[in-house]
């Protein structure tokens, strides 16, 4: 973990009006760090605006550690990530991380089940990709199935980057423009699962689709991990503002989590 | 010329090598921003809030962020006094800083009891003590709003230790300084100042308040000139030093707080947007002070209030 | 459907045709954001804060710009109320929407004449009593921070006129619950809420305070947060009407007060970083009703303090 | 007086190290009713941000009806001006203009001395450019110096404009780097003026040498007028924030001036 000044490589809209962007980063120091699921804290405003005030927390969607790179895809929703759209190449950047816990080691499982709603997507390519990590998914006779969700078609982004890393994806979208219409849970369902066909998931997305998808696999018996978001203020573990409910109490999204093994967090 | 020396002051019995602090709440245990550098740094670290017993927290949301602002109700999540001393006490003794502890109760015995329990410690430069807490025997309004209780809060926590007692004034009242004499007449050594102001935020899709437990203490920039009027009249009428604080971010703020009165300052929420603001505030005052070389800090406290 | 009678809310006896007013002192008497817009537009219009003497008010400078808000230190400059009727009121009845008058007294009495006065005229919607001012009497503390003297003000303005009494109360204050209900037992027809929180700030290489009178009001974005805990709490204990403000920007800003519990909303600061925002906010809460067409601005007032 | 939304034709850095940026704006509505000595509100900071919060007060050096377009010196000195150096070409600006009292019709005057400190100077130039209004000062044969001042050589900018348009530049730097080595005063004093040489004055600068310059005018017998500055946060009139003390009690800079006749404004 560290402040990093990371340059902006690229900075490229996906899709027409999804509000999607593609952002390619300098940061060596957290590139080389950095693990599947875990997340950068990055500062959206002028240097010397005071509004907004605290940093973003954002997935590290790649990490280069040879090239010193990372990539992020974010949404625009608000301020902040309105500033971090108006960015260009050569602008740089203050990063916090690598932060958080991320997903634990898939070596001991062989047919994984991925859960990916919107922008949860992002946080789940690390696990496929493990760039510069001891295995890769191939190595490791792994089967990875993708359940990807989103609004839209044109939300579905690097479909493509999936399918190269050699994941099998099926795309669900709440307006039936491509793949099964309606949820990733729904879509699960329609896959009838048979019993032992995976034997662990990982899933990003809102609570809902989080909550969903968990209560889905306990009914399968299937165990996983899921990655949560929270408003967070200190994202490194000290300010204790970022908690979620869970099993054992409140517990930090920012350090505990941001993934828990599933059955830890209590929704509602 | 400066030395480290220009930057060294005393908050009555504690000498800090630079004015400096981290606030309560922002900074944890120092176990996570050690992990970005050396805390020995700092002038002196505020330990988050301590309770006699283990507290949970408010539910979440605990955070918002409000225009140049933070809504923050986390309810003093902390592990007790007791595993504090074990778990986090002998580690942050060796940290090469004064460190101070931040205590709370919900009935005035609990904070004698605390004071009692942390007056046997070794390693501690002083008590703050939150009188922003509520009072569970006295139907949930906090100790510090009222002169009385505020007084009471310091009496007790004043006989139950030998340690300085920092006494941490809380922003919603109508009168801080009858707040502070109070406080001061009551032996505190230092007051600290300010908690944050009580507020809160609605979402207008959901229609709900935006914290779980609906209100939350807004600290950050926002709030600096409410804390800066605050100092400046609590200087004006009583003798103990002031440690400042209310969005401070950098070294500009922390010496409006020291012309309007402090002797020390503290750094929350500037924590936040950078987590090295602290060490960057510091940097700032020293090379304020170079412009100078016959200055030092301590000629600075107190300096907007006499004509030029 | 959305039509512009969705819009229409009631401040007791006055009928608003929406619920976006302008704050008092920031609008002045109407004469410049004329030259802009249509006033007709409003719901209504808090005019500048008027004495019984003409006032020079406070020596500059009067503003300083803070971290998402602003410092004031007007000090009521005013023409007195007698030139007021004569130069400014005639034109203002005549904007097609409701005037309120905001009077300040620096004793009951000055409070009574200026209701008296004010009585006599014909085309106020309203008076909006700034119980916020310094008592001259009562060494300087002001009206509107003890109970006692904030309902002899409003009995004072009741007893001297037939107009609805909105009463503005200060956010300096521990209790402001308490304030707001001895207003209301005092006979007040509404509240307005809030005015701004004592603040202020030092220009560290002058080392003086940047306000010629050191001390100001702040307002904008960063009161937001305080402006609407304080309408939260007193919606829960008092049943007249309150309108809010203190940081309102758009329309997302006036649905959180709106939500909270306030009846109408005023725009000040926001005026200064678009003259528009007041015409901003009623389309965005237009479209925001259109959403959902059974629905109007009376069903959303308090909608935050019931549970899903 | 309006709102009206500008677009960016250029923005140039002027020198070095001297933080001056001059703006090229297209804003048709302005430039027509614009006049000497007048200014604009400028929103600096992100449509979204709310930090700044205040429009910033900034002179009109020149404007162009014809060509629908205004012109701006400004100096960086805060995090509104800092933004404001950040735009490019084609951005949007919201502006609130053109505002306040400017300077007086000087048809009646043949001799003038005008004198400018900094990022007063553009406050001046439309007095001899006087585009599109009835005369310019060859027509009305008058004749203008120009006492301009600055810290620095560096920082006397476009010289050159103010040479073309038929005026006599004199110059003083803090550093002697350029003309006279003081200020705008030390340099007046150094001309030494003759009874009836000049039968009024111009001036816009910082505060003071505008009570230096007021001083030796009073000396001299010669009226003037003084261009001021004040922090502001309508710009129309409405707040009473900006006042200045005169001989008539409080005014409003932002309405009743900037500019005020020579010996109303109170300093100390
Ligand atoms: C660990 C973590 C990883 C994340 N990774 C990504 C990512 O890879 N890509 C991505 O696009 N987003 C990600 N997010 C969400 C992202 O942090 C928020 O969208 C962003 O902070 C919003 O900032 P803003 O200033 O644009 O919006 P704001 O102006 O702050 O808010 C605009 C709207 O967004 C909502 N919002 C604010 N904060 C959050 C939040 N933390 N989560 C969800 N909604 C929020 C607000 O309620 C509001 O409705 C992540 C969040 C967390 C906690
Ligand atoms: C009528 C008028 C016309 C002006 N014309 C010009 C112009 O043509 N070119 C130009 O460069 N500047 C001009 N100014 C000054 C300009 O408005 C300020 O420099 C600007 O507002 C500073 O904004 P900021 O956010 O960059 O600085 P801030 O962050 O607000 O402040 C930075 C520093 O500048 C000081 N400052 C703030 N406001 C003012 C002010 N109004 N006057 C002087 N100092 C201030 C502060 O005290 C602080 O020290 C004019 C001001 C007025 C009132
Ligand atoms: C997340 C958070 C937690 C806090 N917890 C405590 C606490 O436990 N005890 C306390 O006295 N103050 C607490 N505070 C208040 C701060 O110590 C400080 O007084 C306040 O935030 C103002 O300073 P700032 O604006 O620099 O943050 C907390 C503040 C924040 C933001
Ligand atoms: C420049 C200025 C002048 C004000 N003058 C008055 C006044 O004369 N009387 C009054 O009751 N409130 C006055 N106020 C307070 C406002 O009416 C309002 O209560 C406060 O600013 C909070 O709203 P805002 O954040 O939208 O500005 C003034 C505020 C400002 C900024
Ligand atoms: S964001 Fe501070 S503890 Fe998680
Ligand atoms: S800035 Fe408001 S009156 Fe001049």
């Amino acid at each position: 973990m560290q402040v990093e000044t990371a340059g902006v490589i690229s900075l490229s809209p996906l899709g027409e009006a999804t509000g999607l962007y593609h952002l390619v980063l300098t940061a060596p120091q957290i590139a080389k760090e950095s693990g599947p699921g875990q997340f950068v804290m990055v500062r959206c405003a002028d240097e010397q605006s005071l509004d907004p005030l605290l940093l973003r927390p954002l997935n590290i969607f790649r990490y280069h550690p040879a090239a010193g790179r990372i990539e992020i895809i974010f949404r625009v929703v608000g301020r902040g990530t309105d500033w971090l759209a108006r960015r260009r190449p050569g602008d740089s950047l203050s990063l916090l991380g690598p932060l958080g816990r991320g997903f634990s080691s898939l070596e001991k499982y062989h047919r994984i089940l991925l859960f990916a709603g919107g922008t949860g997507m992002p946080a789940l390519f690390g696990l496929v990709e493990q760039e510069g990590k001891v295995g890769s998914s191939t190595e490791h006779n792994q089967e990875f199935v993708l359940l990807y969700g989103a609004r839209t078609k044109e939300e579905l982004v690097f479909l493509d980057l999936w399918q190269a890393a050699g994941v099998k994806v099926l795309t669900a979208t709440d307006d039936g423009s491509a793949g099964f219409h309606g949820t990733v849970t729904g879509a699960a369902e329609a896959m009838r699962i048979s019993p032992g066909e995976f034997d662990f998931y990982c899933a990003c997305g809102p609570r809902p689709m989080l909550q969903a998808v968990q209560e889905l696999m306990a009914k399968y018996g299937i165990p996983g991990e899921l990655c949560l978001e929270e408003a967070m203020a200190c994202g490194i573990g000290a300010c204790m503002g970022c908690v979620c409910e869970t099993v054992h109490g409140y517990r930090r999204v920012c350090t505990d989590g941001p993934v828990f093994p599933a059955g830890e967090v209590k929704f509602s | 010329m400066t030395t480290a020396s220009s930057l060294e002051t005393r908050v009555g019995r504690v000498t800090l090598k630079n004015p400096v602090l981290v606030a309560s709440g922002t900074f944890g245990f120092a176990r996570e921003y050690e992990r970005l550098f050396p805390i020995s740094a700092l002038g002196g670290v505020m330990v988050t809030g301590i309770t006699l017993e283990p507290r949970a927290g408010n539910p979440p949301p605990r955070l918002m962020e409000t225009p140049a602002g933070l809504l923050n109700s986390i309810g003093l999540e902390n592990p007790g006094v007791h595993k504090f001393i074990e778990e986090e006490l002998p580690r942050l003794r060796d940290l090469g800083t004064e460190i101070i502890v931040n205590i709370s109760g919900f009935s005035l015995d609990e904070y004698g009891r605390l004071a009692e329990i942390l007056d046997k410690e070794t390693g501690l430069a002083a008590l703050e003590v939150n009188i922003s807490c509520p009072n569970v025997k006295k139907g949930g309004m906090t100790f510090g709003v009222h002169p009385e209780s505020a007084a009471a809060v310091t009496r007790m926590v004043r006989q139950s230790t030998s340690l300085p007692v920092w006494v941490k004034l809380s922003p919603n009242v109508t009168d801080i300084v009858e707040i502070a004499q109070a406080v001061v007449d009551a032996g505190a050594d230092a007051l600290t100042l300010i908690n944050t102001l009580s507020g809160m935020a609605i979402d207008p899709e959901k229609r709900r308040p935006v914290l779980g437990n609906v209100f939350g203490g807004l600290s950050g920039p926002a709030v600096k000139p409410v804390a800066l009027r605050m100092i400046w009249q609590v200087y004006q009428a009583v003798t103990v030093p002031l440690v400042g604080m209310g969005g401070i971010i950098n070294y500009r703020d922390a010496l409006e707080f020291i012309m309007a009165g402090a002797t020390a300052v503290a750094i929350g929420t500037g924590l936040f947007l950078d987590p090295f603001s602290p060490l960057k505030v510091i940097e700032g005052l020293q090379g304020f002070l170079a412009k100078n070389p016959e200055e030092t800090i301590r000629d600075l406290i107190g300096a907007a209030h006499c004509s030029p």
